[in-house]
């Protein structure tokens, strides 16, 4: 950090996408239905999948545990209705393949109360305690990785926690989530933090919001519990300023090392969601059962969020908000980062903050795809500094080796800002992403073999 | 192989190298000094014949000629041929009379360096003739310096003369623009290959200023040398 | 629930995948070419008015034989054509702003081939050529045809709509007849004679040269409407015109007659066209912002020093093509610090 | 290379000669091994005195002149010459005929031998010869080493005059000094200026290209 | 004599008279070697390296024969004793710097036989220049060499990740950019004429 570096609450590049949030941003959480049958793949999260602790026609009371954790990397999962467990077999997911998972039938007209377990108090419980009941809660990063929080909040030996970063960012296009948990939850948010600042040791909270949730954030800087270190930060709006470094480097002017995790730079960062669930859950010892996901797009007519239980499938969300009848895209997530489904088998997942519905025509589909005119506006987009020109022309001939050893690819950390911006439509991420993983295979086996 | 074997080839070895080397060494020297020896006279003779027409071009009227080395203030009249040396050649009519001084002059124009030669009259104080010796100007643009009639006109009377004090010429050369020509010293420009005429202007400027003040200090040296 | 009956009825469409990120900013490419067209019309419009018939006549020509070149050499390496981009129009019509108004239609004609098949189609076309095709073009032609291409034409001329320039309408392959006069461009009598124009009248564009140079303010304003919008790098002229500006600006405090005034440089010549339409073809520049401002230095510096102590009044072309030629250098040298790593891109700890 | 293996009695002359060893040995050089166009050697000179067809065919000659003489007196020394100097007594021999060149021409025009200038005296590093004495004279007899160096002595010229002509004719308008266009003619003067040389024996070695590659095909 | 300026030298033989888009010299290596960048910088300082030995050697030549009247043995001289010195400064810093000789070792002998060294011994012995103006010569026409190799090499290396028509691959798109090189540096013709 040397004498020239003028830190200015934001990061280097980034883009503007229309933001699209007055949509749904007014409208509070609502209560969704439950599904008659809701669908559970065992591979939610990041890491290893849960492994099934119930059997099939066993019955099942809501918050019961019906997966357990797989390991370490792994979280358990709980049902999120009660009713019959119907069968365990493969289920359909996102990526387009098969996985076990757990079909479960909701009694009809039960009433669905949760069942409570073993409450962990902020005040007694110790860092291990509260991990631990992190992991049995079966809470993962709802920011969209789904990546295991008590994973990440594990300090390891000699790195400590300076700051803890809660990310109310949601710099997605669409999404308004986060934007309503801070409206509504900010009472488990603290409670979370509580938790968290126990758990990591950090001496300090920041809460980093986009300048567009401003009633967010006084809301939330209205609500800090007297004597508690959590301070409130509104950053300019950019893409992708909620990604792990780029809000890092906004909030605390550090950068993190390339090819390493935050705590080197003594930073954690959790989603506000994800802060919220662990301060509504972990106080009563339940697992979680439902998110808070946002349903917008040109192609839904009751655009709002959702309290959803975790398994519904995406063909009743839709059938249930009214969705258009030829919508031709959706995306779990949001446009710039979301996936996009192929198949409305799948369900919604503890990863799902947000599904985007577009009619035909509604997406300016690039028509054709020009050479690469060396424009810059992509090295003016990356936020990583990369060139994704020269990334994308190596790509294209196929000189992996040359992209990852002179041109840094392995930093790429795919958030799209390159392709939006390309004027010659060029799949740079796509590029990206097919070359990261052969140069990783290529990695592995090269180790392989000594 | 053996030891002692070995040796003993590699001094074959060498000693056969060094007598092959000495061996088209010879040859070749000898057909080289053989070429050089029959071809000599020629390659001299048209050399020489190129240089004389090219100083019977530009001093008009003169039937024979006499080359002189300026070394400082100081002439002297050589035979043969002198190396790194600034030659003046004389012409002088039939009646053995001077009739005007050839000189060598040379500077950067558009491509390359431009060399020339030039007559002058030191009667009348003028440069009477001009002949391009060697320029890589650009055909049909810079070559005009060499070919060009209307340019070449400036040379037949080109006024240089010394000023009061003999030391500098009055009115130095200068190049114009085509058509704007009014003095005696000027030099009238060529449209299209305004570089290299300039160049031609500036390279006479150059040379005429620093030899006509010295061939004038040794005017009585030629007077002598014309009575011969 | 009625099950899967009602469903299959609701959504009729199979849907579409695509990878991440699912919007685009919506600028293709060929906007951004045909905007640069949009620009630079004020420009062309104008050396119609101030040229008369021989100038739009070279614009079209220029113009046509581009466009045809990229139609037929896309054709002949089996390949769709890609005149739909514009990028063929830009070429020409820039190759016809930098030459003479009464240039031989049929010299212009070549330029455009040589523009768009040496310039552009040799070097993988598009986005992949190396000089700026239009420039390639100018300097071929200047290469070839000297004489032709420093014939200037009388700005105003009262009779300029009612009929051709002689030089224009020459037979192919034939020598033009000079009914134009030489050498009398601002930096040309200001090279040779010493003769400076005023600022105003080169600025407006009341002073003859190449077709598209004269009228500095609707190139200015052309470059302003696409920095705004984004489709030009204006880092790229600033500092060209800067560079040229300071440098001129010592020299001429230093010795006021032998050098122009900074004034007359910048708006003399076809640095103005140059530094705002020319030297910022994307393709042709460093991609990078540091790049980018050596590329304009290194423009501006080779343009004082050609046209204060080179051999030719003007050397922009020269200039840019030389910049051209530096830029893959700059892209491979200057490269910015990878977030997260040092300045040589190691890793960094802590 | 002998395409008719059957009834040779009754081939023709023209057919023996085309057929025969020593007439590919000679042939070669033209065109499938023609040292400019296919072996792209001896650039130097083929570009920078190729702006005149009489340049080109002068200097195509000379060279000629310079490759059969060394080659000749290489292959007859090549049983005597040790390993280890022979670059350096190959270099020797050149030198002595390239100098020789340079005086025969000095003696035969001054004009010329300023239009071909220092190029003469490089003859003797023109990478088509070293090549030829190494990759040839120093491994055949002398006959063959003959018809090795006119090969590729024709070849050379060949080049260096489809070079000559056309930039002549476009950049001079005329072939060998004679016009062949209207006085009114537009000279391209870049056809003779450097860059000209190097578009020209592009397009050139591009035309060679195609007809390559069609043959290919 | 020559009474040339030593700006003036440097400045011709580096963007008047390049060697390579001017004269045509060391046309092959130009070709050969100007694939990448990293090569190319190699070429460059040896190629520059042996132009300064030799133009030394060259001068010592042209006064040595000068005074014993042998000035037909110039050219096979030249190159003789050009070959033999290079070899023996390539086995001297073979021994005094390995890291050195790695980096140019490979190219020297190649380089000795090479038009563009003995070019310019003959142009340096033509233009009658003297001592110091002879090794300004050197070091700006192995200067102007460099450069046209390193231009050309960054170009080359740029355009690996370009897909020129099939045509004209190889050498005929290396002499079109030379081409066009050469039509660049055209702008300076004429710098210090005025
Ligand atoms: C391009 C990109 C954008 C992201 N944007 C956000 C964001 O806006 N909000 C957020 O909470 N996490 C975002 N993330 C995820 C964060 O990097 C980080 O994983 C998350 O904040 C950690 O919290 P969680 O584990 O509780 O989800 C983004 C990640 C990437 C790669
Ligand atoms: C390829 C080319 C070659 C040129 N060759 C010469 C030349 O040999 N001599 C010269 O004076 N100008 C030469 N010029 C310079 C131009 O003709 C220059 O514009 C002209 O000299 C300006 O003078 P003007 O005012 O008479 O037109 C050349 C220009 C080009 C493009
Ligand atoms: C963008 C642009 C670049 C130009 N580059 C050159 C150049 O490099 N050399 C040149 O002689 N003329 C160039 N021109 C044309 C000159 O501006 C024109 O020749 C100038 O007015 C000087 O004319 P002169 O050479 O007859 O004096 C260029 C024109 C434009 C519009
Ligand atoms: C700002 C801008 C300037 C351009 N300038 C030129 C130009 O000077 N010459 C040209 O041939 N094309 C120009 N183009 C068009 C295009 O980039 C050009 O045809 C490519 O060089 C062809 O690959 C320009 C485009 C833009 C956007
Ligand atoms: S996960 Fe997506 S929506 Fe959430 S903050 Fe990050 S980018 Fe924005
Ligand atoms: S996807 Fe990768 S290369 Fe593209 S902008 Fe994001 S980090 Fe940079
Ligand atoms: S944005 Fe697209 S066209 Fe522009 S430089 Fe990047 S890859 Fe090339
Ligand atoms: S080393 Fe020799 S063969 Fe190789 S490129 Fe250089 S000159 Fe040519
Ligand atoms: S390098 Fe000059 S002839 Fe080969």
């Amino acid at each position: 950090m040397g004498f020239f570096n003028f830190h200015t609450n934001t990061f280097k590049h980034g883009v503007h996408p229309p933001e699209h949030k007055d949509e749904t941003n007014k409208l509070p959480i609502r209560q969704f239905t439950f599904s008659p049958l809701v669908i559970l793949p065992m591979a939610q999260h990041l890491g290893a999948p849960s492994v099934p602790v119930v059997r099939e026609g066993q019955e099942v009371m809501r918050g019961q545990l019906l997966a357990k954790a797989g390991g370490y990397m792994s979280v358990p999962l709980h049902a999120p209705v009660s009713g019959t467990v119907r069968k365990i077999a493969n289920v359909p997911t996102i990526s387009g393949k098969m996985a076990q998972g757990i079909y479960l039938q909701a009694f009809p007209f039960s009433g669905q109360e949760v069942l409570e377990g073993k409450p962990i108090d902020w005040q007694t419980a110790t860092r291990e305690e509260i991990l631990q009941g992190i992991q049995d809660a079966g809470i993962v990063g709802l920011g969209g990785a789904a990546f295991p929080t008590h994973v990440k909040l594990k300090i390891p030996d000699g790195k400590h926690c300076d700051l803890l970063i809660i990310n109310g960012i949601e710099c997605e296009p669409y999404l308004t989530t986060d934007h309503r948990v801070m409206l509504e939850q900010s009472d488990d948010i603290f409670t979370g933090i509580r938790y968290l600042l126990k758990a990591t040791g950090a001496p300090k909270c920041v809460i980093g919001i986009e300048a567009n949730k401003q009633d967010a954030a006084d809301h939330l800087a209205s609500k800090i519990p007297p004597g508690m270190p959590v301070s409130v930060q509104v950053v300019p709006v950019k893409y992708p300023q909620g990604a792990e470094k780029m809000l890092i480097t906004a909030l605390m002017g550090r950068e993190v090392p390339s090819g390493g995790l935050p705590i080197e730079v003594g930073g954690v960062v959790v989603n506000v969601a994800t802060t919220a669930e662990i301060g509504r859950l972990l106080p009563h010892g339940r697992g979680i059962q439902e998110r808070v996901v946002t349903i917008s797009g040109p192609g839904v007519q009751k655009k709002g969020n959702y309290l959803i239980p975790i398994g519904t499938p995406l063909r009743y969300v839709l059938e249930q908000v009214g969705a258009d009848e030829n919508i031709s895209e959706v995306y779990m997530g949001g446009p710039m980062m979301g996936v996009a489904v192929s198949n409305l088998d799948i369900s919604i997942t503890k990863g799902t903050s947000g599904i985007v519905v577009f009619k035909e025509n509604d997406i300016k589909r690039p028509d054709k795809v020009y050479p690469c005119i060396k424009c810059g506006a992509c090295v003016d987009a990356c936020p990583i500094s990369l060139n994704p020109s020269k990334l994308g022309l190596l790509a294209k001939f196929e000189v992996y080796e040359e992209m990852a050893a002179k041109y840094n690819l392995m930093d790429c950390f795919e958030c799209g800002s390159c392709s939006y911006v390309c004027p010659s439509h060029i799949p740079l991420v796509q590029y990206f992403r097919s070359s990261k993983s052969i140069v990783r295979k290529r990695n592995a086996a090269a180790k392989a073999a000594g | 192989m053996s030891e002692a074997q070995k040796n003993t080839t590699e001094a074959t070895n060498s000693r056969k190298m060094l007598v092959t080397m000495v061996g088209i060494g010879t040859i070749c020297a000898l057909l080289i000094v053989l070429s050089f020896q029959t071809t000599l006279p020629r390659i001299e003779k048209l050399k020489a014949e190129a240089l004389e027409k090219a100083i019977f071009k530009v001093i008009p009227g003169m039937v024979s000629k006499k080359t002189f080395q300026l070394e400082g203030d100081k002439l002297k009249e050589v035979t043969g041929k002198v190396k790194d040396a600034k030659l003046v050649y004389a012409g002088f009519d039939k009646d053995g009379k001077l009739v005007g001084l050839a000189i060598e002059a040379s500077g950067m124009g558009f491509a390359d360096a431009i060399k020339v030669i030039y007559g002058y009259d030191p009667h009348k104080e003028k440069i009477v003739g001009f002949y391009v010796l060697e320029s890589k100007e650009t055909p049909g643009l810079g070559d005009k310096i060499e070919k060009d009639a209307s340019f070449l006109a400036n040379f037949d009377s080109l006024d240089v003369a010394l000023s009061e004090d003999k030391n500098s010429v009055k009115n130095p050369v200068t190049t114009v623009k085509h058509g704007k020509k009014k003095n005696g010293y000027e030099v009238d420009g060529i449209t299209g290959a305004t570089i290299s005429s300039r160049a031609v202007g500036n390279l006479l400027k150059n040379s005429t200023g620093e030899t006509l003040p010295q061939l004038y200090k040794n005017k009585d040296f030629f007077e002598a040398k014309s009575q011969q | 629930m009625q099950g899967k009956s009602q469903i299959q009825n609701v959504f009729k469409k199979t849907l579409n995948i695509s990878t991440s990120p699912h919007l685009v900013r919506g600028i293709g490419t060929n906007d951004i070419m045909r905007n640069v067209v949009w620009a630079l019309l004020p420009t062309a419009l104008y050396a119609v008015y101030a040229f008369g018939l021989s100038a739009l006549l070279l614009l079209v020509t220029s113009t046509v034989a581009c466009v045809l070149t990229e139609h037929f050499l896309a054709k002949k390496s089996k390949q769709p054509s890609t005149i739909s981009d514009w990028s063929a129009v830009i070429t020409g019509l820039l190759l016809g702003l930098t030459l003479p108004p009464n240039f031989p239609l049929w010299m212009a004609f070549l330029g455009g081939i040589v523009s768009i098949a040496l310039g552009k189609f040799v070097f993988g076309g598009l986005g992949y050529n190396v000089f700026n095709p239009a420039l390639v073009g100018r300097a071929f032609l200047q290469a070839a045809f000297p004489v032709a291409i420093t014939t200037w034409f009388p700005v105003f001329s009262p009779d300029r709509f009612s009929s051709v320039s002689v030089a224009t309408s020459t037979l192919p392959l034939m020598e033009p007849a000079t009914d134009g006069f030489t050498g009398a461009t601002p930096l040309s009598a200001f090279k040779f004679d010493h003769i400076s124009t005023d600022t105003y009248d080169l600025a407006m564009g009341f002073i003859t040269g190449s077709t598209g140079e004269t009228c500095a303010v609707l190139i200015i304003l052309g470059g302003i409407y696409l920095a705004v919008r984004k489709m030009l790098n204006w880092h790229i002229p600033v500092s060209i015109l800067a560079t040229v500006y300071v440098l001129t600006a010592l020299l001429h405090f230093s010795n006021p007659e032998k050098y122009p005034t900074p004034e007359f440089m910048l708006f003399s010549g076809g640095l103005m066209l140059g530094a705002v339409f020319m030297a910022t073809d994307m393709v042709g520049s460093p991609i990078t912002t540091a790049g980018v401002w050596i590329y304009g230095a290194l423009i501006g510096a080779l343009v004082v020093v050609i046209r204060l102590w080179g051999g030719l009044p003007e050397g922009v072309m020269y200039a840019i093509l030389l910049g051209n030629a530096v830029s893959p250098h700059l892209d491979n040298l200057i490269r910015p610090r990878v977030y997260g790593t040092g300045n040589r891109g190691e890793k960094v700890r802590g | 290379m002998s395409i008719q293996t059957t009834n040779k009695a009754n081939e023709g002359f023209w057919d023996k000669l085309a057929s025969s060893p020593s007439t590919d040995e000679y042939m070669k050089g033209l065109f499938r091994e023609n040292p400019v166009f296919v072996q792209v050697l001896g650039m130097c000179s083929t570009l920078a005195v190729s702006n005149t067809a009489l340049n080109g065919l002068a200097m195509g000659l000379a060279t000629t002149f310079v490759l059969l003489m060394s080659n000749i007196l290489i292959a007859s020394l090549r049983n005597v010459i040790p390993k280890q100097v022979r670059i350096a007594s190959y270099l020797l021999i050149i030198a002595t005929f390239v100098t020789m060149t340079d005086y025969a021409i000095q003696a035969i025009s001054v004009e010329l031998s300023k239009a071909l200038g220092a190029f003469i005296a490089l003859i003797v590093v023109n990478c088509q010869i070293l090549g030829r004495a190494e990759a040839f004279a120093s491994k055949n007899t002398v006959w063959r080493s003959i018809l090795d160096a006119l090969g590729m002595g024709t070849g050379f010229i060949i080049a260096l005059l489809c070079l000559g002509t056309v930039r002549e004719l476009l950049g001079n308008g005329s072939i060998f000094g004679i016009p062949v266009f209207p006085d009114s003619f537009q000279e391209w003067v870049i056809m003779i200026l450097p860059p000209g040389g190097f578009f020209m024996l592009a397009i050139w070695l591009m035309v060679f290209n195609a007809m390559k590659q069609r043959k290919a095909v | 004599m020559n009474q040339e300026s030593l700006w003036s030298i440097f400045i011709n033989a580096v963007l008047i008279n390049n060697f390579v888009l001017a004269y045509f010299l060391g046309i092959c290596p130009f070709l050969g070697v100007s694939g990448k960048m990293e090569t190319a910088t190699k070429m460059g300082g040896a190629v520059t390296f042996v132009l300064v030995i030799s133009s030394l050697c060259a001068y010592g030549l042209h006064s040595l024969l000068a005074a014993i009247g042998a000035p037909y043995l110039e050219l096979i001289s030249y190159i003789v004793v050009i070959a033999a010195t290079v070899q023996l400064v390539e086995m001297f810093i073979k021994k005094v710097s390995p890291v050195l000789f790695n980096a140019l070792g490979i190219f020297l002998p190649l380089i000795t036989t090479n038009c563009v060294i003995l070019a310019l011994a003959l142009f340096q012995t033509n233009k009658g220049y003297n001592f110091v103006q002879c090794l300004v010569y050197a070091l700006a026409s192995g200067a102007g060499f460099t450069l046209a190799l390193v231009l050309m090499a960054g170009i080359r290396e740029h355009l690996d990740l370009a897909e020129p028509p099939n045509i004209v691959k190889g050498t005929v798109l290396t002499l079109m950019i030379a081409g066009i090189l050469a039509l660049s540096f055209m702008g300076f013709a004429g710098l210090g004429s005025n």
